[in-house]
């Protein structure tokens, strides 16, 4: 069923949760950069929408550092705590369509045959609420991998912006009708006409502070969706045999092996586990991880199975065009840019499979 | 300028001078496009080196790669610098990184990338280089790029060469401790540890860094206030005397963590106790790993 | 019924091992009572002190850290000495920068003979940490969950 | 008990005996008793041990599956966790996750004559195999043994090989490289890919294990091939760096397989599909 909402009434509706103790995630302006982040109030919610955040939501689902059980050493005696930090209920408000589809993507590694008990519960705790976009910017390439600045997949609800701050809200699951059961205001929507018989605009709404919202919305029809950077079917039969081929060592030679990539990427999900702690107290946690960085694959006789940075730049490309959709089924990748987005030298995933497409024949 | 920049590495390539040359580009395919992506190229065919270009978008300090297995298995190497890279060519070559004679570096006259370091630049002709492409504008005393064009019409240059490289700092140090560290609390605890800022810095060539090594694991390596304030404080004092401002590590930053501020710091520690400015005098000692006996201090009783 | 529980601060002093380190064993046998607030941690050389020993005695609850060596020219390896003055002449400014506290963070030379010296240090250092009182800035940074 | 994935057992060591000079074997038994009587692994899985604050690491089961009062693990001491475990004796308490990844085809190799081959560390994941086989000697027809080191003193269960020779129908070859042999050594001389090639193995319905550094299987599976062995009769264990040992960090992933759930065993067939990423 769909709804309509004021930008000026959502922003109400995100000050109500964050007053009901809940952690509400969204894109702010940090710096001068466009982060998701907590959001203290609604007004530090940011919706431009012809910048896409240049890190992801990932860290509501799958935080970077995660404690998993702590630990208490006695003389012949251990002692396994639970980790006592509390999993709260999380609300995500304007993600980006390639943002919300992650959950979906990561439900599959992280429930293969074993159940990742703390990445369910923050699954099950967490509602997107997405904001479709009608823009996008160089990196964009969700068109690509068989998404759509519309993709519905992982969002709860999907919020289309129509013009004069409108917000047509279509309410996906169960846990999304829920969040905004009875919240909507139904202002009839001026260029569509297409908002429920709700009455005129009551005077307290009228005076809300509207949120900045970029000057020229379209309505979501003629929302322009980024053009095709790459024949995803020419990369992937390339990758089918294409693991020793001459080119890799040239497709990455720029590549410095950071992880900027993969730590504001949508679906790279690698950890690492550690133990932290002074003396006889510590907690064994999670952090994120990267296939970029040398110690991820060395073994302790320091042999390295991937000892050069294209080698591993090669790992992700194939982990996510093809190792992953193998195994589980779905791309490990929704096009979201940030990997190009966030590389020093101009590298991420579009690049390389554009290179790869245009000489594939 | 880029005309000659191209037929400079041409010449260089078709010689068999160098085997490959180090500097910006962007797509082939993508040639002339008004905001093609510029990113590192590799040249290593003289025809390709029409790939090469010059333009207010070419932050990369290339220095960076001289260290890079896959660099040099390229064989001997022409490197395009700016004033702000040549220098890391000199602490590098102090710190026996790279041998000099076996590069041949090419400065490129640079009148500013719209970067904070480019308002107090003093290099834009860079020096030590090989061969200088763009030359000094007559009267104006700074080098032209000649060819950068810029907003203001007067080739981007500054009109008064702000004397004070520090004067942020300086501002930053005159608030209170507390509301110095409540800054760095915010700031830092963005920080996921991608280690970008580690991996574009010419300087941070360790081959195991220290935050990789676990005996002991002095450095939490996990993404939480107490791992990111321990990192950036080893990052920024493994700078000392050796950073030369070059920006990429704030540049590359995905979180928007402006780190000018603690490489300033230990820059103007440098400058101030011994008179040392990193890049600036290839004979100097490298400060952090030569001492003094006269070294003057007023905190140790 | 004891007079209220006064803050006990917690010194960390590295130490090198051929000077400051006899320096307070001399303290000890001359019997000269210091507050025994101070850990003392012994290296072979102040040159081996690394800075992120500092860091990690205020993250693990130190409200104090102490650095004693030889005095200039009377290191055991020359050199040790000289090298960590320039560097804690480089690393306090960025101590300064991050907002950590460098009133915390002291600096000595302290020879063999010199056990008196070590007895006022540390008692002097015991006094200025208590009415600075604990370091909790910077420990509850390091506590500060995820 | 908890739903915690990577929340390990609580195990006791209950002996702990040094095999080499850097290599240990460790017993441990469950500190719950319910969990160690619903407690079973099949030979060729493996285990991630953890030294509660210096970390976890995997390790191979390398006793038989049959005996159930405890289980052990053998580890060389090289990094920070194998340093902690090295520290530990009797009593102290470690932590224990698995039985993880699949298992030797003890099945499939019913009736078939068995070769093992270890080199060096690589002993401990044969062992288990060694001993479950004797354990059911009837089911398997001829066994080899062949275990190479680089001198005698790096020998891994040297006591057991003697033990192993006793049995009917067993042949063990052991070996140490050329300069590594001390005056009262009766073993051979030689690298094992060279010793397996004088041994004169009948490779007629056979199935072999080949665990070992890397140089020692590159050399070892020619002979093994010219022996008449096919690809899908040689099987090994692969040692990838792993993390979580339940298939999602991502460590162990190379080409299609991850290591620690769809391996460690792999036959030679399948190795040689996965991509040169090893």
């Amino acid at each position: 069923m769909s709804e309509s909402l004021s930008i000026a009434a959502l922003g109400k509706l995100v000050d109500c949760w964050i007053a009901e103790g809940r952690h509400v995630t969204g894109p702010r302006r940090i710096n001068g950069r466009l982060l998701y982040a907590r959001l203290d109030s609604a007004a530090d919610l940011d919706l431009t929408e012809d910048e896409r955040p240049r890190n992801s939501i990932k860290q509501v689902l799958f935080p970077r550092h995660e404690e998993l059980y702590g630990y208490k050493l006695g003389h012949k005696r251990i002692e396994l705590t639970e980790s006592e930090t509390p999993i709260a209920e999380q609300i995500v408000v304007a993600a980006r369509p390639c943002d919300a589809a992650l959950g979906p993507i990561l439900d599959h590694v992280f429930n293969w045959d074993y159940k990742d008990t703390q990445y369910n519960r923050r699954r099950e705790l967490t509602t997107i609420v997405t904001l479709a976009c009608r823009h996008h910017d160089a990196h964009c390439f969700c068109t690509s991998v068989g998404s759509a600045p519309d993709d519905p997949r992982g969002s709860d609800v999907m919020l289309h912006a129509m013009d004069e701050g409108i917000l047509e809200v279509c309410c996906l699951t169960e846990k999304g009708s829920r969040l905004f059961a009875g919240r909507c205001d139904n202002l009839p929507s001026p260029s569509s006409g297409r908002g429920a018989g709700g009455e005129g605009i009551s005077g307290d709404i009228a005076n809300q502070p509207v949120l900045p919202l970029t000057p020229a919305i379209s309505h979501r029809e003629n929302g322009t969706a980024p053009p095709r950077r790459f024949d995803l079917d020419k990369v992937q039969e390339f990758l089918a045999q294409g693991f020793e081929d001459s080119r890799w060592p040239d497709l990455a030679r720029r590549c410095l092996g950071c992880g900027a990539c993969a730590y504001t990427c949508p679906t790279c999900h690698c950890f690492d586990i550690v133990d932290e702690g002074a003396g006889k107290e510590g907690v064994r946690a999670r952090n994120w991880d990267a296939c970029q960085f040398v110690p991820f694959t060395l073994h302790a006789s320091g042999h390295n199975p991937r000892s050069r940075q294209n080698q591993r730049q090669r790992q992700r490309i194939y982990h996510k065009f093809r190792i992953y959709p193998e195994k589980f089924g779905p791309l490990l990748c929704t096009g979201c840019g940030n990997c190009t987005r966030n590389c020093p030298v101009g590298l991420g995933v579009a690049p390389v499979l554009a290179e790869i497409a245009r000489n594939t024949p | 300028m880029i005309a000659t920049l191209r037929e400079t590495c041409r010449q260089l390539l078709s010689d068999g001078k160098v085997d490959v040359v180090i500097g910006y580009g962007h797509d082939a395919a993508a040639d002339g496009a008004e905001d093609a992506p510029v990113y590192p190229v590799f040249i290593t065919k003289p025809e390709d080196a029409g790939r090469l270009v010059w333009n207010d978008r070419c932050h990369a300090n290339l220095a960076v790669y001289l260290k890079h297995e896959e660099i040099r298995s390229l064989g001997r190497a022409a490197i395009i610098v700016k004033g702000c890279d040549q220098r890391s060519l000199v602490v590098l070559e102090k710190e026996s990184q790279l041998d000099r004679s076996k590069i041949y570096v090419i400065g490129i006259a640079c009148d500013g990338l719209d970067r904070p370091k480019c308002r107090t630049c003093d290099v834009h002709e860079p020096r030590g280089a090989d061969v200088i492409i763009g030359h000094k504008a007559a009267g104006t005393g700074y080098p032209c790029a000649g060819g950068v064009p810029s907003a203001n019409g007067t080739q981007g240059l500054p009109d008064t060469l702000p004397d004070d490289r520090y004067a942020e700092l300086r501002a930053f140090l005159a608030r209170p401790s507390a509301e110095r560290l409540a800054y760095w609390r915010q700031e830092l605890a963005r920080c996921v540890k991608c280690y970008a800022c580690r991996q574009v810095c010419p300087m941070c060539y360790c081959r195991r860094c220290i935050v990789d090594k676990n005996r002991p694991q002095i450095i939490s390596t996990s993404a939480t206030l107490k791992g990111n304030f321990a990192w950036h404080i080893t990052r920024a004092f493994h700078l000392a005397g050796r950073c030369v401002g070059c920006e990429e590590c704030s540049r590359a930053c995905p979180m928007g963590i402006d780190l000018r501020l603690l490489n300033l710091s230990v820059a103007q520690a440098a400058e101030e106790n011994f008179a040392f400015r990193a890049g600036d005098d290839p004979a100097a000692e490298p400060v952090i790993g030569s001492y003094a006996i006269q070294d003057k201090e007023d905190f140790i009783r | 019924m004891n007079e209220p529980q006064e803050f006990q601060p917690k010194i960390i002093a590295y130490v090198c091992n051929w000077c400051t380190y006899l320096g307070a064993d001399l303290a000890g046998t001359n019997r000269l009572e210091y507050p025994a607030n101070v850990r003392v941690i012994r290296l072979p050389c102040t040159g081996r002190i690394d800075f992120n020993l500092i860091v990690k005695a205020f993250e693990m609850g130190g409200d104090a850290v102490l650095v004693s060596g030889c005095h200039p020219g009377d290191c055991h390896y020359t050199a040790g000495n000289y090298h960590a003055r320039r560097r804690w002449m480089l690393f306090r400014p960025l101590l300064e920068a991050f907002g950590i506290e460098t009133e915390r963070v002291h600096f000595t030379w302290i020879s063999a003979a010199e056990g008196r010296k070590w007895q006022q240090v540390v008692a002097e250092l015991t006094e200025t940490t208590r009415k600075l009182g604990p370091y909790t800035g910077y420990r509850e940074i390091c506590e500060a969950k995820g | 008990m908890t739903d915690n994935i990577y929340q390990p057992d609580l195990m006791e060591v209950v002996q702990v005996h040094q095999q080499t000079a850097d290599v240990k074997s460790v017993r441990i038994r469950f500190c719950d008793e319910t969990r160690a009587n619903d407690f079973s692994f099949r030979v060729g899985q493996f285990g991630i041990f953890s030294a509660f604050g210096a970390g976890e690491s995997p390790f191979n089961l390398c006793s038989s599956s049959n005996w159930r009062d405890f289980i052990e693990f053998c580890f060389r001491r090289t990094g920070r966790v194998t340093e902690a475990l090295w520290n530990m004796d009797e009593g102290d308490i470690i932590g224990f996750r698995g039985p993880y990844g699949n298992a030797y085809p003890m099945d499939k190799w019913r009736g078939k004559d068995l070769i093992f081959i270890g080199g060096g560390i690589a002993m401990p994941p044969i062992r288990c195999a060694i001993w479950y086989a004797l354990e059911n000697r009837e089911k398997f027809g001829q066994i080899t043994i062949v275990y190479g080191a680089r001198k005698v003193g790096d020998l891994v269960f040297r006591n057991e090989l003697d033990r192993w020779a006793e049995y009917d129908g067993v042949r063990v070859v052991s070996c140490v490289d050329p300069g590594g042999e001390t005056p009262d050594w009766r073993g051979e001389v030689g690298f094992v890919p060279a010793v397996v090639e004088r041994a004169g193995i009948s490779a007629t319905n056979a199935a072999a294990l080949v665990i070992g550094p890397p140089i020692m299987i590159q050399f070892t599976l020619p002979v093994l091939s010219k022996l008449g062995l096919s690809d899908s009769d040689i099987y090994t264990s692969l040692e990838n760096r792993m993390k979580c040992g339940v298939g999602k960090c991502g460590r162990c992933n190379c080409g299609p397989a991850y290591v620690c759930k769809d391996g460690p065993v792999f036959t030679l067939e399948q190795i040689k599909a996965l991509p040169k990423d090893l």
